[in-house]
């Protein structure tokens, strides 16, 4: 039984600029499911529409990215309802917090900069609870934080007063004061440096197991996935290409476009020749016909110039959008 | 780096030719005072920093760090964008004090920037820098563009992939390949590459790094790497110095370094980088440092807030630095 | 530029209003060098009459047409408009660029400077200049001094924009790429504050209109050149609002609140359209 | 705290007073033509005759009252001098009523209605600008937006005339000039005050609309920027509700550019103040003004000038030094 449901999403971005109409094909029929208590991962690259789906998905999408198509359904506690559907904000504010919550890219300013951290907590938690007893309040946060492992101290602080690292893990708290059901982490870790990134993924973990919550993971950086997920989607230009645990994205990848991904990563100890593919990734104004990767892909004929391969299951739980892995149209 | 005429110096500079080294720094600190009057704060970003590059001898050397480190520092240092405190950078045998801004040393030293999609103006057609570099930089007697073909030869583009393309209507990778084959056409001696793949996507990336060992190999270009990422300098580097809080705390060989770190903290850096194996997760936890600013303000050796292994010495003394196993190590254990 | 007005006017509602009435009055202005009368002189036609085809705007108790009278206003005005913008734009320019590029003590005392003339209160300090000029006031010398007080703003309004040009990494490059100060000015910065120039120049014209207005309507300036602002002192002085003569002071203050929306309509849709983001984007294709 | 951000302050303060003395110094004494001649030739044109040895008489005595008197170095000695004793000569066109007494009856006038219109016209601006930028897409927001873009760039001047003459003239709701109604006792009752209102009124409003244009188009700059700040996104993508947002997050954030807005625009309003007295014949320091110019009153156009000057700048001063208590970024640092 899967906590969210995503089928068939089409999200574009559209603007006209002075009679010049543009769409930006961001997320393009995009399916997936996720289950209760597993580290979803969205790798991509930039521009590939991760974040944008991400967006949709939570229900943050904001003119001028429109969706065109689909429906996200969300199950808590036997209830169902389908994301889009909701036309009350009234309804959406009441979701954020309990049931879904976001982890933003770590940035300067995440936190209001003219107030101390105790004031953006209240914010956050007042949205459900009137804070009648201030105590108790306090008492809610300090365990919240001393779970986590953060200091009491940095509630009186202001944002500018904290490193990086420490405001993420700030955030990261803010984002799950609640134990909200399912949490979207969009590039956490980018721009933090290696020895706190890998503190923010163990916090992002201990989360996970003691709040038994859900987390939708997007990021670049594979081996932050590698690190943290349980199942791995990759996207390339606005669609899912293979999906799958992570073990088989990583050791069993069928996908070229993910297999070349991860034959261009380095590692410390491994002197082995490492190749990029040659080209880069299409505009999203402007996609190839067929498959999106053709013009890239070394296994391309003339099939894959003109039909475009669907995402299917080629085994249990290992889905590729690929015509030489068993693609069909 | 300000755009006046006083970084233009027409005078032209012989470069000795009876020195061996390429660039050698010597006890180079950089101290940044903030503030005026009584409030100053002093901030040591760079902290007797030594190097040196051999002359007849390409190599990429790698300075990697985290994020205040000091590592762009020593780089605005080279370049000479930014004056020394103390101790001195000099290149084939001249003090850069002396001959920065001067087209003698710009063609000889160029740098590459950490985010291509800055490097160019968002307004103007790329490939006019190109052609703008060849004609300011013109030797007698070289032929219209030819170098402009040739250095995006170098860097796998072609002439017509880039021409009349605005920076915006290009990938990240290309871009930073362009930048490079700008850098390329005076035919400089030592690049100098601050973070230049980490804005670049990850299937992108080793197109570039594999762009720096060829050009080691094939046009004799020493390169110095400055990264976060120990990965990539791994893969591509051949000397490495690790910096932390303005120290250089290890420097050898980056196969020995990385591949059996001594310090400690060379060690928990190390340890950090995520692998992109999911059976070679993290195990155990990690301590995370405190205010950035109180480890600056710390006696004795930097890391010793966070190190497993300090001893009682470390919060007292700074370490010097010891030749041990073929590297220089800046640790009480070794001394 | 002519796509750029051809975009804007088919897109832009606010810019195609004020473009139509911009190109409505300067046609206005050249009209009024075909008058049939001398404006300068009085009781050339019958006083006090309601509009008629004659006269489409009646005459006023002067014995003036006020149509024709109208019509140099409006050149007058726009003439003033554009010398004081022309002389304030030098001096913004040149001292903004200066500040901006020399940085230190030069920046510091331009700055220092410019940041009196911001706060000082410049209305107070215009009666004192006008009220010694006064009657040697016309439309050039008047056109200098307002010029020499509108350019304080955008001189810093422009230092900041080349500091953080100057700041951006492709300054560097170009610096690497050995183009000559000069060089960089003109071909890698200017292209980012031409859209701020026309801005400041178009709302430094609207400023000196309504400067105008009120210099005249206080007697401060040679009253005998037909302008917006010696249109209503005269009105006001032959008490035309209780006469209820309305086409006569209505027309004047009508003219200027069009004029004046107009031009700032097109000064806003213009920096939008010419700002280097929206423009990067659009050569995205985005 | 005190030398980063007061001392420099401070140090500003004191330069824009000195430039701007000097200013009203060198700008007479500068001038193609000359207070004193033009006052007199102004005498002769008026019929007055005067023969040689009286207009000589005159001369002197006129520039000992305009301080021409001496050296340009005397002068400017004696100015200074003049200025630190707090004496700016006596009034021309009133005299011998020293400046002084003739700015300190008009000062409240002025003060008052600036003081109204800056809270009114600032306040409703800066809500206005933050609930749009907010609800950029909303119908009520883009008419809002082309008012005041339609509002904002039109002159002083021609607001209040208008305002004269739709609703003192057309519509005689409202008194057409003055700051009282001839013959009202002066005093603390209702029905002074309220006469006082009636009077207040108009003048108020028509700074009150511009104001409002103004405040409301650089607020709603800013604000639309912050709306696009993580920091408002996120307090968004966790539910907070949109007053909250509004209140606590831009509002607070956006309140900083819009106080340096205030203080770089307090010469700029002023000077619209006084305008705006002119045509409503409120007695304050713009009637002041007018009635200097009309009777060429040299001494108390100067004086006007020093006072606008101090007063302007020590009222920037003061707004920059509210700053501090509302940004923690620079209170802490």
């Amino acid at each position: 039984m899967p906590v969210l449901d995503v089928r068939d999403l089409k999200a574009y971005y559209i603007t006209d600029r002075y009679g010049r109409i543009s769409r930006v094909r961001a997320v393009d029929e995009v399916s997936f499911q996720v289950h209760k208590n597993e580290i979803y991962g969205i790798a991509g690259e930039s521009g590939c529409g991760k974040s944008s789906l991400l967006k949709v998905v939570s229900g943050l999408s904001k003119p001028p990215l429109r969706i065109l198509d689909g429906e996200v359904i969300y199950k808590f506690d036997d209830n169902e309802l389908n994301m889009l559907s909701l036309k009350d904000d009234k309804q959406r504010r009441q979701l954020r917090g309990t049931h879904i919550s976001s982890i933003p890219q770590a940035s300067m300013n995440v936190l209001n900069p003219v107030k101390r951290i105790e004031k953006s907590f209240q914010d956050f938690v007042s949205v459900h609870f009137e804070i009648n007893n201030k105590a108790q309040f306090n008492e809610m946060v300090r365990e919240h934080l001393s779970a986590l492992g953060l200091d009491w101290d940095i509630m009186h602080a202001y944002p500018h007063q904290l490193s990086g690292g420490m405001r993420q893990r700030v955030i990261i708290a803010l984002a799950t004061i609640l134990k909200p059901d399912i949490i979207f982490a969009d590039e956490p870790t980018t721009a933090l440096d290696v020895v706190v990134q890998r503190g923010v993924v163990q916090l992002i973990k201990k989360i996970n197991e003691e709040q038994h919550n859900t987390i939708i993971m997007v990021t670049h950086d594979m081996a932050i996935h590698a690190n943290l997920c349980d199942r791995l989607a990759i996207m390339y230009a606005g669609k899912i290409v293979e999906e799958a645990d992570a073990h088989t994205i990583f050791h069993d990848a069928k996908h070229p476009y993910t297999t070349m991904l991860l034959k261009s990563l380095p590692k410390i100890g491994d002197e082995s020749e490492r190749e990029s593919a040659p080209g880069a990734p299409p505009s999203l104004v402007d996609v190839p016909p067929g498959c999106r990767f053709h013009p890239r892909c070394p296994k391309a004929t003339e099939l894959c110039c003109k039909e475009e391969p669907q995402l299917i299951e080629i085994e249990k739980g290992h889905r590729v959008a690929c015509f030489h892995e068993g693609g069909s149209r | 780096m300000r755009v006046r005429s006083k970084n233009f110096r027409s005078n032209t500079v012989e470069f000795g030719h009876g020195h061996s080294k390429l660039l050698d720094i010597n006890d180079l600190s950089k101290v940044f005072i903030r503030g005026q009057g009584f409030s100053k704060t002093r901030l040591v970003a760079v902290n007797k920093v030594s190097l040196s590059l051999e002359r007849d001898k390409p190599e990429i050397f790698t300075l990697a760090g985290e994020s205040g480190s000091g590592k762009s520092t020593v780089a605005k240092l080279i370049l000479g964008f930014e004056e020394p405190t103390s101790g001195n950078v000099v290149y084939k045998g001249e003090k850069i004090s002396n001959i920065k801004g001067s087209m003698e040393f710009m063609k000889d030293v160029q740098p590459v920037f950490q985010n291509p999609f800055e490097t160019f103006n968002p307004l103007k057609k790329i490939d006019s820098y190109l052609y703008e570099t060849e004609k300011n930089y013109r030797m007698p007697g070289a032929d219209e563009h030819r170098r402009v073909k040739e250095s995006l030869e170098l860097v796998g583009l072609s002439l017509a992939e880039i021409k009349d393309k605005y920076p915006s209507e290009m990938s990240g990778g290309q871009l930073q390949r362009t930048s490079i084959a700008r850098a390329l056409i005076t035919k400089p001696s030592l690049l100098i590459a601050d973070e230049p793949v980490s804005m670049i996507d990850a299937s992108l990336r080793m197109s570039i790094v594999n762009l720096f060992k060829s050009l080691k190999e094939k046009e004799n270009v020493s390169i110095i790497y400055i990264t976060h990422d120990l990965a990539t300098a791994y893969y591509v580097s051949d000397r490495i110095a690790i910096m932390l809080r303005g120290y250089i705390v290890e420097i050898g060989p980056t196969k020995s370094v990385l591949g059996n770190p001594l310090h400690p903290y060379t060690k928990m850096l190390i340890d950090s980088v995520p692998s992109p194996d999911p059976t070679k997760k993290w195990k155990e936890d990690i301590v995370l440092s405190d205010m950035e600013s109180s480890e600056f303000a710390r006696k004795g050796c930097k890391f010793a807030g966070r190190c497993p292994e300090v001893k009682d010495i470390c919060t007292r003394c700074e370490p010097e630095s010891v030749k041990i196993d073929g590297r220089n190590v800046r640790c009480h254990l070794y001394q | 530029m002519v796509r750029a007005i051809k975009d804007l006017f088919r897109h832009d509602k606010k810019f195609r209003f004020g473009f139509s009435i911009m190109v409505f009055f300067i046609i206005i202005s050249f009209v009024s060098l075909f008058s049939p009368y001398d404006l300068s002189t009085w009781n050339v036609v019958p006083r006090d009459l309601s509009p008629s085809l004659k006269y489409p705007l009646g005459t006023n108790s002067m014995g003036q047409d006020i149509f024709w009278k109208a019509t140099a206003a409006v050149k007058n005005s726009l003439l003033l408009g554009l010398i004081a913008a022309l002389v304030s734009r030098i001096i913004a320019i040149i001292l903004g660029l200066l500040a901006g590029y020399m940085g230190g003590t030069v920046d510091r005392v331009i700055m220092t400077i410019t940041d009196s003339f911001i706060i000082i209160p410049l209305f107070p300090l215009l009666i004192l200049v006008s009220s010694i000029l006064r009657a040697s006031l016309d439309i050039f010398v008047l056109g200098i001094i307002l010029g020499l007080f509108g350019w304080a703003n955008d001189a810093r309004l422009l230092r900041s924009q080349i500091l953080s040009i100057r700041e951006r990494e492709f300054t560097k490059t170009a610096v690497l790429s050995g183009m000559k100060p000069t060089r960089i000015i003109i071909k890698e910065h200017l292209p980012h504050i031409i859209p701020l120039i026309m801005a400041t120049v178009i709302n430094n014209i609207v400023w000196v209109i309504g400067m105008e207005v009120t210099l005249s309507v206080l007697g401060l300036s040679s009253l005998n050149t037909p302008t917006i602002g010696t249109m209503i002192y005269w009105a006001q002085q032959y008490q035309a609002v209780f006469l209820e003569m309305w086409h006569w002071i209505l027309t004047p203050i009508v003219i200027c609140v069009v004029l004046i929306i107009s031009l700032y309509f097109i000064s806003t849709s213009i920096s939008t359209y010419l700002d280097p983001r929206t423009r990067v984007r659009m050569i995205k294709g985005e | 705290m005190f030398r980063r951000y007061f001392l420099p302050r401070f140090i500003q303060y004191l330069v824009v007073l000195i430039v701007g003395m000097n200013m009203i110094f060198f700008i007479p004494r500068l001038m193609p033509s000359d207070p004193i001649e033009s006052r007199l030739s102004q005498m002769t044109a008026q019929g007055q005759y005067l023969d040689p040895a009286a207009m000589e008489g005159l001369r002197e005595s006129l520039a000992e009252l305009y301080g021409l008197e001496g050296s340009m170095f005397e002068q400017y000695a004696a100015y200074w001098k003049r200025l630190f004793s707090g004496d700016l000569g006596p009034s021309f066109s009133q005299f011998p009523t020293p400046v002084v007494e003739l700015l300190k009856s008009s000062l409240p006038w002025t003060v008052g209605l600036l003081t109204v219109n800056l809270l009114l016209s600032w306040i409703i601006g800066t809500i206005l600008g933050a609930v749009t930028a907010f609800y950029p897409d909303s119908k009520l927001t883009k008419v809002i937006e082309i008012l005041a873009m339609g509002i904002r760039p039109i002159p002083y001047y021609i607001m209040a005339l208008a305002l004269v003459i739709l609703f003192a003239f057309v519509f005689p709701i409202f008194p057409m000039a003055g700051g009282y109604s001839m013959g009202t006792k002066i005093g603390f009752n209702s029905r002074f005050i309220l006469d006082l209102l009636r009077h207040a009124f108009l003048p108020l409003m028509s700074l009150v609309i511009l104001g409002i244009g103004g405040w409301f188009l650089q607020m709603r700059n800013v604000a639309s920027n912050i709306v696009e700040e993580g920091y408002v996104e996120y307090a968004e993508a966790s539910g907070l509700s949109k007053t909250k947002i509004i209140l606590h997050y831009i509002i607070p954030n956006a309140i900083m550019p819009q106080l340096t807005g205030l203080a770089i625009n307090i010469g700029f309003i002023f000077g619209g103040a006084l305008i705006t007295e002119i045509v409503f014949s409120y007695p304050g320091i713009g009637s002041l003004l007018y009635n200097a110019i009309i009777a060429e009153d040299y001494n108390l156009i100067m004086g006007i000038n020093i006072f606008s000057i101090v007063a302007v700048s020590t009222a920037m001063f003061i707004v920059d030094m509210i700053y501090p208590l509302l940004d923690p970024r620079i209170r802490y640092q």
